[in-house]
Order: structure tokens, then C-alpha cells, then sequence
């Protein structure tokens, strides 16, 4: 068992102080700080083996080529999928959605189809699908959330039906935490033909989530909120559809051969990843799912089920504090708001005091507005928070509501 | 760091707390509509002006404390006030907020958002009904801070 | 003026040895290599400043905010855009191009339109444009190159016409490094009413770029071929078609408010950046433009044209060694097959000597065609080259040719 | 770093400048193309073949020396060999270039391409002409190594 502080030592950032405080950074759900191994990996790229991919025969651009062909293999098998090719390496989970939107959805779906989703979705997760209905006259149905913030299986089931083309889901919610069950509507959406599409940007930092079994078509990944750098994701996609696929953007390496007459596309995943691509970032993926592996998932969930626990039982104990969307199957996310602060005065208070949390709509105002809210504050977990986090984070509220409340 | 009690000032908060002018004028000339999406605030401004002069304004809405105080008190300050000199008020507010090169002259309730300079992040808050006023006095009716 | 070997010191990468002889890079067309101000931007971003950007109002995402957006308005200075909202952050030159592709070109034109490139582009300045030909009924015409690797200028104004909508070429072609006369070739294709496209992967690593003086509409930059990282390039656009265009992705941040019913488009540049970006890449890329401001241009191209003439000396003197496309103005390229020895041998007899050079078809299949030829050897040289790299050249080609010759 | 040496045998290299085999087969049975996107070298490998043996096989096109050698010496162990004959050659061949953890028992003249293993970027150019000839006698006629 890995102490905390052994933890915590392994993320540099942690380590500072924010006008005199120690910084305690509760924002992981906007990105994950990375750990010491990750930032050396792509260091050490950059100093070692910095090339380009795929068409040199050099040595550095053959370790290149075989870093970030590794990177992909670890990513295959962290999420299980059946093999490194159904992997696509792309800038992130926004990305990921929109190749679907652009090279699924849109060749295929027409005047009367039915995209559906869910009132808790991320704009990631919505406005590519508003720009495939726009464009193919398809149309938008979205399944409600209960109070608990829980997803309403009830609206989803009622809004599934022979003309649900594509499903499209939050495994985790950003904003307030809810996991959904993955596998379970996926079975749903499977019942009507649909293909299913799940937003997993927040899971995979979190939690072990298996590809294969969950039985998705397609899986989207976010390589900064899983310790990864900016700039990296995937696209984790059933083989047999990606082969049938359009290619998402045109240049090189996505191609065999061209000609002004005749253009062949390559094979799966390279098809899909035109350009050179962010090389150093995959390593740096790689190597974050090395931490990932080495501290475990188990450990990683363990820790923030109980950070989330003691938050809710410290915010709960603050006068004024609500908390939003608190269900029973959550990852490690505390949405709250408090009486008579606006969260966007929380957050600078808060800032004040060495708390980063995030505050506003969380890029999903359609759930906001499900809340009758504007804004909320956000506090989100990673394995490297600590309890004395949850307190520092309680201890400057009650200073927001002294100052403003 | 800067000092938190730079940046909410009694007159603040208190403005914050206990808006006077929320809400929206009669027989109103100009409207506009603001939005900052940093942290989802929207607001409304109403004004009732009359040959240049504007008689009553309001604002409507929900903000954070900067953004409530300073639109209370822009509400205040303009009532009596030509256009042309709400506008030279915005330019001095906004030079206030941004330009540490050059001190700007600014009446007492708007120098207390000095303190907002050193919030680079809450600039946006206090000039939110600013902007919404100005494009409200300009007729084409929205304000985003973004 | 600093020495070649203080430029040289500022590479980690290329002080290693490759089988026990010192690295002579060589490939800097692929990409260059970096210089240790950049990944020590990138590993303090990481280690200090780390967090998502935009939406914060917490200490380190208002740090994080401040560098990406100082990162653009170092590029919107040294490219001489108008204003830093005419710079957008994008993967590479390939999604640049895509992106205008899909965002300007696609919803643009229809049948009887036509585009046209040159014999000499990179794929990903070709199969962008056959895609959109291919989803809208416009044709793709190509102007043809002179044997000694310039732009036919005759074949290029005798393919302009009224039915020319937009006209894209590369500003220095990596296959060859002819460099194109943009500002003329601009000129010209507004003459017919065309929107023009500057592919300038190749250019903003080597001379000195300026988008307003060239007027052309769009630009696009690598940031990997200019020093910076990988996963990070610009589109550099014409503020005023910007916002003419449809977004490019849907997501976070590209977006002012979401509803179901309606959403609302963010102004430019964010419109296009849809998600969390490469913000480690963008600050990268920051550092790399510091780093160019630093050494200068002026530097930087005299040492290239300098290596050139060495090089073409060194490899003319060689019996059996042909140069291909050898230009009056080349940039640091330079392209050459070797009697009797398939470049992708010499790769590997070079590669054995420590020194890293690119065969094949350099992802300009078309250009190799033209030239009868199905790939090439190709040296291509950056600003920390030395004349005794060029000496190394000429040795191990010789023992290619012993070998094999 | 391997040996050059042990990549460029005096076999391959003579093979490479002076192929036996290079052209088409008369009274050709099964035809195969290939492509190697790495270094753009294209081949065509053509086989007379009659009751399930390989009376004849030759191959055409420009590639680099190991692609060729390896083309040529296949096309020279192959002649007289039964179609069932070649594939279990192909698997042998496959894993002496790629499968380090048991040796594999090949022909001299193919056991010629072992040090090729320790150049990874240079499997595929050997293992070209084998692909297309796989593809020529399952009739599907196109093969890539990438
Ligand atoms: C649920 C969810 N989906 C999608 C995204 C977008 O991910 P990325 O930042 O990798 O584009 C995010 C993160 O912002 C998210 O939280
Ligand atoms: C002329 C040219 N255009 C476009 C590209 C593609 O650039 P990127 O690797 O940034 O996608 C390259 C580089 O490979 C190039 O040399």
C-alpha cells in the first residue's frame, strides 16, 4: 500500500504554495495534475528520441515509432480493447466524439433518425450531435436526470425506439459525478439497433472500464484528466466499424498511396490519424497509464470514495452549503452551492485560501438549467488529495460566507 | 498575492447584498441584454432616457457579488447623467479596471473596484452591465464579456 | 553572433551517439529537432502551472490561460498576423488545412468549382482538397512543376480561371525545398476572385514569414517543424472569413451558451478550438518562437543556404549520386537518389554511420511520379547543422555506394 | 547496434544487382501485386502453377536490395515446390524475420535474411515478395506490408 504523501510527492505541481498557502488543487475533473514519471517521459522523448513516425528508417524515428505504437498497445489493453488498432490517437475526448459525429454519423443518418442523449452530458457530448442533425436532418432526443442526479432510466427506455440510430452517454458526469451504468444501457440501446457511443473523459482516470465488455461501439478517451498530457486522447472503436468508416481528415500517413486520380486509404487506426500526430503526447499517455497500472484502479477509486464521503459529510455540516446531484453511484465530484455567494465569488475566496476549484456551468448549461442554477462550484478528486484537503476546502467556505453570506 | 478586502470593499458587498436599482424601468427607451459565460451571469439593463438625458435605469438579473455591486452602482451613479457622459464614465470605469499605466479619474463609487485589477479574472464581473449598457445606448440590444 | 557550436549545445538530442558514432541529424524537414528552452517550458508548464484553461478563476488556471494565449500572440507576431484572434491553435499544418477544407471549403463550393494545388504539395495539401472534391462536385486541378523542382509558372496561370474558387500551395515544399513565390502566386490567383491557401509547414522554421505582406487568406503552421512540440500548428486566417466560417468541432469552450434548442457559437479564435487544447503544446510552441526571435532568421537562413551550397557541392562531387530538384531558391533541402542503390538502403547504410536522413516518397507521391522516380534520399538541414555533418554525409554515401553501388 | 554486414550478405547483395528471376511467367496461373508504402517499391510476382505445383515464378518491379534479393531467391526455392509446400516456407520465413524465441529450420538460401531481424524497419521489404506471392495463390491479388 502506497502512503499518501508517497503519492502526493509524485505530482511536482502539488508541491507550492498559492499567496502563501499551500496549494490544495481540487480541479481534476478539469484536468489531473501529472505525475513526476509522466512529465520525464516526455522530457526524455524531446532529449532522446525526438523524430518523426511511421516512414523513417533512422534509429531515432524507429524508437519513436515504437514509443508511441507502445503507447497505443497500453492503452488497448488499460481498457481493454481487443487489439492495439482499435485505438485512435487524437487531441482528446472532444475529438473522439467528433470523428464519430463527422465520420459515423453523418454519411449514415438522415430526415427521421434520432440521436439520443442525456440532460447531463458535457457540450462534448451535445454540440457535435446538434451539428450531425443540422447537417442530416436527423433529430436530438434527450433523457432527463432525476433530482439525485442519477440518469432517469425511465426516459431513456421511453426514448429509445426503432428510429434511435445513435445512443451517446456520459460514463461519468463532469459536473456532478453520477456514474452511469455503461453496460446496462448500452444493452438498451443495442435492443433497437442503436450504435452507442460513451463519453468516458472522466471514467478512465478513475476507474477500471472494459471496452470489450462493456459492449459499446465506441469509447471515448481524454488523456489530460487521466494524468496524461494536453493534447492526447482516444478514440477506442469496434474494429469492423472503423474499417467501414470514412476517414476523418485528409494528409499524410492516413493514406497507401496517392495520385491526383486515385487516393487509397490506409489501414485502421492509421486512417484516422492524419498528419504527423502529437507523438510526445502519446509517450507521455503511455506512460500515464504506467502510473495507472502501477498504483492501480483499485486503490485510485478507494481513495476518492473516501474523499467524497468525508466531503459530503463536511459540506453537509456547513450551514447555507447544498449539495447538487449527490447519487448513490458517484465518482469523486462535490457540486455545491452556497446561500447567498455566488459561486463565481466562492471560487476567488476559495482561491484566496490555496483551494482551486472550479466554478460556473462546467460546460454542461443544459444541466445547470435541469437545476434551476446558473453556476455551481466544483470540487473534484483525484488519488492525490489528501483529507486534510477536504478541510482546508471546508475551512474556506465558512471564510466565503463570513465574507459574503 | 493581493488582498481579498481590495476586491470586496464594504460598499461592495453591501451593494452586493442589498442591490438598490435591481429590477426594471417603466416606460423604458433602451434595453440590452449581457452575458458573461465564465460564470454563467446574464442581466438585463433598462433605461429610460429622455433628450440625451437618462432619467432611470435598472438592471435585472443574477451575477456574483462584483458583477451585482457594479451594476447597482453604475445604475446609481448614471441617473441624471447625458449618454455622452455615461459613455466617458464607461471608458474612465474600463481604463480603471485595465490600464495600470495611466491613474484614471473616476468617481468614489467606481473607484472601489480598483481592487478588481489585480483579479484579472473578475474584470469581466464588473464591466459586464457596462458593456450591457453601452451596446443597450447603441441599440443593437446584446453584451457578452467574451 | 553565436558559434555553430553554442546553437548546437542548445540541442539534448543531438548529442547521443547511434551505434558509437555521433548523431549527424539530418531530417529536420520531418521534424526538428528541440532546443532545450522548449522542453523546459513544457516540463515547467507541467510542473508549476499546470491546469485547464479559459474557464478558471483558480491561481493556476489563470496561469495556465495566460500562457496559452501569450503562446498565441507570440505567433500572431512572428507570422505578422493582424491581430492574435487571427491565430488558431490546431494539431498541425494537416488538421489547418483540413479544418479550412471542411469549415470554408465544403459548405462553399459546388460543381463546376474548382481547386487548385501544385504538382509539388504535400499529401496533406492534396487529399483534403480531393475529399472535398469528392463531397461537393468541384475538381481538383494541379499545375505542373519545371525539372528542376520551381513551380511552372505558365501551367499555374493557364489553370486560373473564373471557375477557380481557391488556389492552395506550399510555401516551400518538403520533398525538394523548392520555395514558391507566395506573395505573386497570391496575387494572381485573387486576379480570378480565388481564396488562397499557403501551406507553410516547411516555411516558419527556416526565413521569415509575414501573412499580411503575402495577403493571403489563410496559413497554415506546423509547430513540430519549427522547433516547438509535437501536436501543436496554427491556421492563421483572415479575421474577417473567420467568422464567416461554420465551427470546426463542437464542444467545450468553442461555444457561448448550449441549449437543446439552440446554441450560440463562441467569437473567433475559440469558435474552432472545440475541447480542452493543447495547452502544454501551445506554451511550447511560445518557447520555440522566443527561441527563433532569439537566434533570428537572418542567422538561421544564412547557416541553411550555407549548408545547401556545401551539401550540393559535397554530393555533386560523389560519382553516381543525382540531385533531384535542385532549385536557384531551395530552402535547406536536399533531395538525391544514388545509382544502383535503393534509397532505403541508403537509409540504412546511413543510419549504420550515425546519420539520420529520410527516403521514400516523402509523403509527395505525385512530385515522385513527376520525376519518374518512386523515392528519394532527402537531407534536410536546420540551423544547428555544421558543414562537418555534410562532410559525414559525403562519407557514408560513399560506403553505401561500396556496399551496394 | 547490429552488424551491417550481417544485413547485406554477399548472397543478398549479389542477388540484389543481378536478380535470375526478374520478369513475367509465361502462361501465367496466378498473379499477385504488392506495395511497400515505407520505401514505394511495387512488385508483381507471377506463377505458373499445374495440379497444385509451382512449374514457374518470376517477379517484377523496382525495390530496394533487400526486397529484391528476397524476391529473386523465393522465386528461385520455389520453382518445382507444391502451393502447399510455399506456405509452410512463407510461415518459416515469417518467423526467422520476426519470432526470436524459437529458431526457425529455413533453407540456406532463405536463412541468408536472418540478420535482418535486428533492422526492423527493413521486415517488411523482405517479406514483400512472400506477401504477394500469398496473395497471387489465394487469388486475391493485392497485398501491402503495412
Ligand atoms: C464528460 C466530458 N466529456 C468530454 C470532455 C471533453 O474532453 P477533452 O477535454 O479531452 O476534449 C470533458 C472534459 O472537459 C468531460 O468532462
Ligand atoms: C509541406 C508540408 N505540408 C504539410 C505537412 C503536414 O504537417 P503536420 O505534420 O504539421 O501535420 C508537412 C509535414 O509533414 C509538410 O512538409
Amino acid at each position: 500500500m502506497i502512503t499518501d504523501a508517497a503519492i502526493s510527492d509524485m505530482f511536482p505541481a502539488l508541491h507550492q504554495s498559492i499567496g502563501g498557502k499551500k496549494l490544495v488543487y481540487l480541479d481534476s475533473a478539469a484536468t489531473t495534475q501529472k505525475p513526476q514519471c509522466v512529465i520525464d517521459a516526455i522530457t526524455s522523448f524531446y532529449e532522446n528520441d525526438n523524430a518523426n513516425i511511421h516512414r523513417g528508417v533512422h534509429t531515432l524515428s524507429q524508437r519513436a515509432t515504437k514509443s508511441y505504437e507502445d503507447a497505443r498497445t497500453s492503452v488497448a489493453n488499460l481498457v481493454g480493447a481487443s487489439r492495439p488498432e482499435e485505438v485512435i490517437f487524437v487531441r482528446g475526448a472532444t475529438e473522439a466524439i467528433n470523428l464519430i459525429a463527422q465520420g459515423w454519423a453523418r454519411p449514415r443518418l438522415c430526415d427521421g433518425d434520432e440521436i439520443l442523449i442525456t440532460e447531463m452530458e458535457h457540450h462534448s457530448n451535445i454540440v457535435p450531435w446538434q451539428m450531425v442533425c443540422e447537417q442530416t436532418g436527423a433529430s436530438l432526443k434527450v433523457a432527463k436526470v432525476n433530482d439525485d442526479g442519477s440518469l432517469d432510466l425511465d426516459s431513456f427506455k421511453s426514448l429509445l425506439s426503432e428510429d434511435t440510430v445513435l445512443v451517446s452517454f456520459a460514463h461519468v458526469s463532469n459536473a456532478i459525478g453520477t456514474i452511469n451504468p455503461a453496460k446496462e444501457l448500452c444493452t438498451l440501446a443495442k435492443e433497437v439497433g442503436a450504435t452507442t457511443v460513451v463519453d468516458g473523459a472522466q471514467a478512465t482516470g478513475h476507474m477500471q472500464v472494459n471496452f470489450t465488455e462493456i459492449d459499446c461501439d465506441f469509447y471515448a478517451i481524454s488523456g489530460h484528466k487521466m494524468f496524461g498530457p494536453t493534447g492526447i486522447g482516444c478514440l477506442v472503436g469496434k474494429y469492423s466499424l472503423l474499417e467501414e468508416m470514412e476517414p476523418w481528415q485528409g494528409g499524410g500517413d492516413m493514406i497507401l498511396t496517392v495520385s491526383f486520380e486515385e487516393t487509397v486509404w490506409n489501414e485502421v487506426p492509421f486512417k484516422f490519424e492524419a498528419g504527423t500526430p502529437n507523438i510526445a503526447g502519446a509517450v507521455g499517455l503511455g506512460a500515464a497509464v504506467n502510473f495507472i497500472n502501477e498504483i492501480g484502479y483499485e486503490t485510485i477509486s478507494t481513495k476518492e470514495q473516501e474523499l467524497l464521503s468525508c466531503g459530503r459529510k463536511v459540506l453537509s455540516s456547513i450551514d447555507g452549503v447544498k449539495l447538487i446531484g449527490a447519487s448513490e453511484d458517484n465518482s469523486g465530484v462535490l457540486a455545491f452551492t452556497v446561500n447567498n455567494v455566488h459561486p463565481h465569488d466562492v471560487g476567488t475566496i476559495l482561491d484566496h485560501s490555496g483551494v482551486a476549484i472550479r466554478t460556473g456551468n462546467h460546460c454542461a448549461e443544459p444541466l445547470m438549467n435541469r437545476f434551476g442554477l446558473s453556476a455551481t462550484c466544483r470540487a473534484s478528486f483525484s488519488v492525490y488529495n489528501t483529507t486534510e484537503d477536504i478541510d482546508r476546502l471546508g475551512v474556506a467556505i465558512q471564510e466565503a460566507i463570513r465574507i459574503l453570506g | 498575492m493581493s488582498d481579498l478586502r481590495e476586491l470586496y470593499l464594504e460598499m461592495v458587498t453591501d451593494h452586493a447584498k442589498n442591490p438598490r436599482k435591481r429590477g426594471k424601468v417603466d416606460a423604458c427607451t433602451h434595453i440590452g441584454t449581457g452575458h458573461n459565460p465564465l460564470c454563467g451571469d446574464k442581466i438585463v439593463v433598462t433605461i429610460a432616457a429622455e433628450n440625451g438625458v437618462i432619467n432611470d435605469i435598472k438592471f435585472d438579473g443574477e451575477g456574483c457579488a462584483i458583477s451585482t455591486a457594479s451594476a447597482d452602482l453604475m445604475a446609481e451613479i448614471l441617473i441624471g447623467k447625458t449618454i455622452d457622459e455615461a459613455k466617458i464614465l464607461f471608458n474612465g470605469f474600463h481604463g480603471l479596471l485595465t490600464d495600470d499605466s495611466q491613474p484614471t479619474e473616476v468617481p468614489r463609487k467606481l473607484a472601489v473596484f480598483s481592487g478588481v485589477r489585480e483579479f484579472p479574472m473578475r474584470v469581466k464581473c464588473a464591466t459586464l452591465a457596462w458593456h450591457t449598457l453601452i451596446s443597450a445606448l447603441e441599440n443593437d440590444g446584446e453584451a457578452t464579456t467574451e
